[in-house]
């Protein structure tokens, strides 16, 4: 089993989530965080004074998949989200070591 | 009638607060968070703009041919359709016995003009926005004020519209339309105009991006529910405080003072309960749950349709209109989907169709001239012919302004904007920062101090 | 007395503020933000309902043997107990000079109705709280409103409470109870009525999922704190607008206006600055320190108790009333957790006990007729009657209601949609959407573009 | 004159209403989520003290040398500075002619005190703001407004400062200041007065941990915005209410009530806008965007500096004055950081520097006496001076009061407090739990159920 | 030493919380995020324009636990948080490297 | 590769994006997150019901980094962060196998 971990641009979750879908993928866990690297925020102003905001709003999503789709998986958000400008994110990918299906008790290939 | 003065200071701080913050809270909670201050800016420099436009030469504008400055002059009328803006440019020689009605008055054209940001919600330049205010009131809502109330073409003036179809009444010195076209408060002079000039730059301005395929859900529905329930306070000083007096001495005053006002206060607010529940009837009909949304938009379709009606109506009849008002408006915002334009707040479902339902509605249910009440068709007629004039005439009128401002000024933002947010952008702000709430330092989401510059040496100029 | 009229088209428009938007947002913010939309809507359908219904039978139940009609006819009253609802059904018959009276009544009907909204919050079909309001307003409102206000059983009348308790004085034609019982706003008809409703519902109806295991605690203390302001200016609305205007001629009526009024003011104000920090001192002692909710319970608190009182209390006498409130209140709020109840947002602690401080307290602080001014007990005496009376009046007609409603319609939402939010299952909304607020769109939480039926079609009827 | 007692009675409920929930939700909203309880606590605290204060010795401390007592008795002055505070001592004797005059005073001290709250946000024991109010409307407040309003050193009394600066006209029994020092709703009395006070106590209580470094930004701009609105609306209270009539009967009255309140609506209004407009233009041209801050910000300046000027100038006059004190406070609210005084939210650069553009501003556009009509200098240095004694005499009374408490019960919570953040260790709450809103129960941020003993055991006391 | 990713239902963390406190886990890291499965979201409706919410609020819990524990803790978490309907969750363990605490620089089993 | 996991107390997140910055990280993902542990939270109080608030809001910081700075990068945030007072936090590290640049479709050391 592997863990895929991506970092995208939050305008571009709909688009990955459709084509992750489209490939087969049934469950994902997702959450709104903050990114900090090349791509730079703005800046706000209060009556006078300048704030520069360092962080940018990004999606994180996990799934866990089988062994075998995990490139397959990597390769759709790394298309699906390029927009070619900064900012875009990251994917990356870890073994785990056993997943359990709340619900049911299954565990691993059946949990997914 | 020092009452009746008290009565009128608070009814224009009344109508006031119905665009700041009233309209703006409105608005603001129906927008995206990344975009509530950009409405919210919308609305307040309306109130900026349009008032200081108002006392230069908005007033002069629309009422200076009838209501003669300090030293008893009256200015001129170009062919019944607007008066000199020069006659008492800036106040400079109005009566001050005249300042409580140029107050009124000004709060009109204010909300006027704050109420079509609604349609144009998200993707507007706001200096295109602070550009085209006081033109177009300049264009559209000054000379219709002066028509309709102002002794102009709308109304029951001999030469005017009325009068052309259905001859006059009266002996030569004292002619006046045989039918008299009927606008209490506003329902063609504020929310047709406002509604059409809504429908003009939404079409002309183009959708945002994502319309109809990206979700774009009203992000503080709490501010919606605020801002309609003080529109429905201030708007007691819309409606009850356009009463106009015309008693022949103070006892008659006080004697229409104490009746009309509170019939008019009475079938305000029935037609906006009405409305409300109508509303709320039809979705739930149609998607099986009522909306708080919905409840909100049922007030004040129920307060447009009643603007022009709610001196004419009896508390029963303006309790049919609400009802109507409440389900041809909630049905009429899915127009928009099916029509692919994007009025985004629904100015047009509410305003427009609100104050056709208003405006024509009187031809039914006045209970003086109206249909149902055996009146004949004429009052109806009229009303129609009114509503039709008015949408013509704010059609062209914001037509030539926003095209003027598309070609030059240009009215979008970015589409990176749009994406962003327009309130950084355009303002340099976001809205909210809860991070803190929970003991936190507002860490995310502002984590870079305040730049040397600025802080060090703050103002620069 | 145009001046009187038109502070009283102002108050009207007051008190309605007060139940849309403020009493909306002081419940609203007090619920979690899963339910704060329904919390809201039951305030603002109150207003859209017992409006509605006030104008068709409600001012004729309360006042139509006492008002004559523009007829000059009044209607019967049964047993001195209610009047017909027939005799100005939808105002339809009704003297226009009364319409301002029956727009400020209508107002006090509404808030009471919306009052009881608080002890049932988060679990309550939206549906039977609407065929609910009618009833209860028909059955418990209308009546004690013409029992107390409209020369019913609980006024001054011969044969009415107080004159079989100390008999009556003046001559045949005009007979009064020798102690008359004193509400001069509302503390019997609207704030026990409206907290013993509240009591008795909150029993039938059961308490919440997890109701004093759970957290529950305020999702908004931003918007209960607009809440509370917008109530106390309201307020200003709701007492001093109950002057009772008894001179033989004008002079002496503006005498009466010109410092009647000032007392109320001052006395309704002083009382809410001596609760706000009487409950805070409770809070000081008792937890360690004074919340924002304390203060905003504690103004509601001397708001509810120094309506009945604030035309019969001095000012020092008013801030010791308000003291009295703000600490028995603040303590009153924690019954629930002893007896088990779930009043979700405290209407008993603060409306019910409010009301009796106010009611009974007259008996001891009123500068005629009060213990301590030495002037016996009598006053006492028919406070405390007349408070257990209205206690049983609203038990007995709420228990009918809410028992006839439970075993048909049904109060409950399932377990699933309390865990859930009834939001989402009722309204079909959620409140707050801030996922835009730092330039991201609206991903999470909405995230499938609107289905295509709706999007394209738009409306379906 | 029913009407103008009726316009009172709005005009006092419209200044209560500035303050709550007015000027609570603008500081609020620019408050981080941490201490927007506290900071809203701030200002409903200092109506429920100082409400009460007023009541017990302010009015009397500062009217009752001029205003008799119910039994037609006046109280001693001290050195023209104030006056008794036992004369009228709780309002025992005051005469009930009075209560409304007591009322609009009222609201005026209360909002005063709660001005100064914004200049220390965020970093003081609650419990010492508690025991400041008083004493410092004691000190600075009461004597202000009598010294100003109450016939005392700063109004045009013979032996007043400006009839020591340019002498006295008329007769032995009637000599008056031949330049009268001109403060139409408190310019000096309230917002130099509160403005002064906020700078002292910010530089004696200390910058809050991280200011300059760390980002600060307001965390509910919506809040602010509402604020702002309604401190707008309430200040036609303020500033209209504060007309003085002088007229020998009620025909002259009733002629000065129906001008002079339309020229100060119109005043106002126009100020307001202009200012709205001049700050956004400076924030255009220094940081290429306008925001909402901003514009919130330059109504506040504008109703600042229109406070004292809005009887005295034209429409035209409001203008430029409004659009130099948009400007200059726009420039002003940078100071800070370059004298590195933590005055938070801006309380001297809005309402000290406001203060002043409108008080000294008077000697340049009055329309009797000013500079630019033509009528020399003397206006304005009178005015100079006035401000002058304004700024020092607040100066030394907050200084008093301020050091008395720092060396006593200490103003400021621990580093830890500010860090973890007032609302909590002040208050044990937190303002927002938006966790629900999306069906969640209230999971995080209030995990544990409400401990067994005061929800099962209820009350304690 | 192992790293335990539970993603559950909000209305069993209080549950889930006392039963890993009572077998002893003195500490986790806790966050609300949105989840993506078989379990739908609801529909909401705005102005007669119907919305799709397909993310579910779920709550993710992350615990680092000596390798012996990482099975119980699974085991309980299994146990507390199913109520057998669509939607239970998943929980995952993968291996880590290495696990310091901030405070005292304390390594591993130390660390915990 | 390894995924460097931090969990720190909320006001020391500026100091340690400057350590880490100065010491030549690009970039992380950041999110805000509510901690449980031994440092307990503190009591709210509404109508005179107490709440007692266990959560403690944290900051979790995920740094993707190369083998060889992995220690550099753990001892930097335990220094920076450290305050010494309970709640300080946790630093874990875990393998990662492959970490891909969304942008570009760099991979690895490349992408970081
Ligand atoms: N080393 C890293 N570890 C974890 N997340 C990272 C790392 N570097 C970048 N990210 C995430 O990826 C996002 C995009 O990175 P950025 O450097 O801005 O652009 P790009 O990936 O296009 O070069 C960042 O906002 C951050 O969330
Ligand atoms: N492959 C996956 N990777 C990560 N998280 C998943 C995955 N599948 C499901 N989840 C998470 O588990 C939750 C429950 O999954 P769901 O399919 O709705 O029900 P169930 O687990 O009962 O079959 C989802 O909301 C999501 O947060
Ligand atoms: N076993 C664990 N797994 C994951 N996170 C943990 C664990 N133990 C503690 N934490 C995180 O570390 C934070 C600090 O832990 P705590 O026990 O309060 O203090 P300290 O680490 O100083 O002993 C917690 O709030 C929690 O977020």
């Amino acid at each position: 089993m592997k863990l895929v971990t991506a970092v995208i641009k939050p305008h571009k979750w709909e688009d990955v989530r459709e084509a992750l879908e489209t490939f087969g993928v049934t469950g994902m866990t997702v959450s709104e965080v903050s990114g900090y690297g090349r791509q730079k925020g703005h800046t706000e102003v209060y009556r006078g004074a300048e704030y520069d905001i360092a962080l940018v709003p990004k999606i994180r999503i996990e799934i866990v998949v089988d062994d075998a789709d995990a490139d397959d998986v990597v390769g759709i958000i790394v298309k699906t989200a390029a927009t070619g400008r900064i900012g875009d994110g990251k994917v990356w990918v870890s073994g785990i070591e056993t997943v359990v299906r709340v619900r049911t008790g299954d565990r691993d290939e059946a949990a997914i | 009638m020092d009452g009746y003065y008290a009565w009128m200071l608070m009814a224009t701080s009344l109508v006031l607060l119905m665009t700041a913050p009233g309209l703006a809270l409105f608005y603001g909670g129906m927008s995206r968070s990344k975009s509530v201050l950009n409405m919210l800016m919308m609305s307040f420099s309306a109130l900026g703009v349009v008032g200081m436009v108002y006392a230069l030469w908005g007033f002069s504008m629309s009422y200076s041919s009838g209501i003669a400055d300090a030293d008893g002059e009256t200015g001129w009328e170009a062919a019944k359709l607007f008066d000199s803006p020069f006659q008492q440019f800036g106040l400079s020689n109005t009566d001050p016995t005249s300042y409580i009605t140029v107050a009124f008055q000004m709060t009109f054209a204010v909300i006027t003009a704050a109420l079509i940001s609604g349609a144009i919600a998200d993707r507007v330049k706001f200096s295109s926005w602070l550009v085209f205010m006081p033109i177009w009131v300049t264009l559209s809502y000054f000379p219709l004020a002066h028509q309709v109330w102002g002794g102009g073409f709308l109304s029951d003036v001999d030469g005017g519209l009325a009068a052309l179809i259905f001859g006059t009444v009266g002996d030569a010195a004292d002619k006046v339309a045989e039918v008299a076209p009927i606008d209490y408060a506003g329902g063609t002079v504020v929310h047709i105009n406002a509604g059409v000039a809504g429908l003009v730059l939404a079409l002309l301005i183009g959708r945002r991006k994502g319309f109809g395929k990206e979700p774009m859900k009203p992000h503080n529905l709490t501010l919606t529910m605020i801002g309609a329930g003080l529109l429905w306070f201030g708007w007691f000083g819309f409606n009850v405080g356009s009463i106009v007096l015309t008693g022949a001495d103070e006892a008659e005053n006080v004697a229409q003072f104490t009746t009309e006002t509170g019939l008019v206060w009475l079938n305000t607010t029935l037609a906006t309960c009405a409305a409300m529940m109508g509303w709320l009837l039809i979705e739930r009909i149609r998607d099986g749950k009522g909306t708080s949304l919905g409840a909100a938009s049922g007030v004040v379709a129920g307060l447009v349709a009643v603007t022009p009606a709610c001196g004419a109506l009896s508390p029963i009849g303006s309790m049919v209109l609400g009802v109507a008002a409440g389900v041809l408006c909630a049905l009429a915002v899915g127009l928009k989907y099916r029509f692919g334009y994007d009025d985004s707040l629904d100015v047009v479902g509410v305003h427009l169709v609100g104050g056709l339902v208003g405006t024509i509605g009187i031809g039914f249910l006045a209970t003086t001239g109206g249909l149902f009440y055996g009146d004949g068709i004429k009052q109806f007629v009229v009303q129609v012919t009114v509503a039709v004039y008015a949408v013509v005439w704010a059609g062209l009128a914001t037509l030539i302004v926003g095209v003027a401002i598309k070609y030059t000024l240009g009215w979008r933002v970015t589409e990176d904007v749009e994406i962003e947010g327009i309130d950084f952008a355009e303002h340099g702000e976001s809205a909210y920062d809860f991070a803190g709430n929970t003991g936190r330092r507002n860490v995310l989401g502002a984590s870079e101090p305040a730049t040397k510059k600025h802080v060090e040496e703050g103002v620069k100029a």
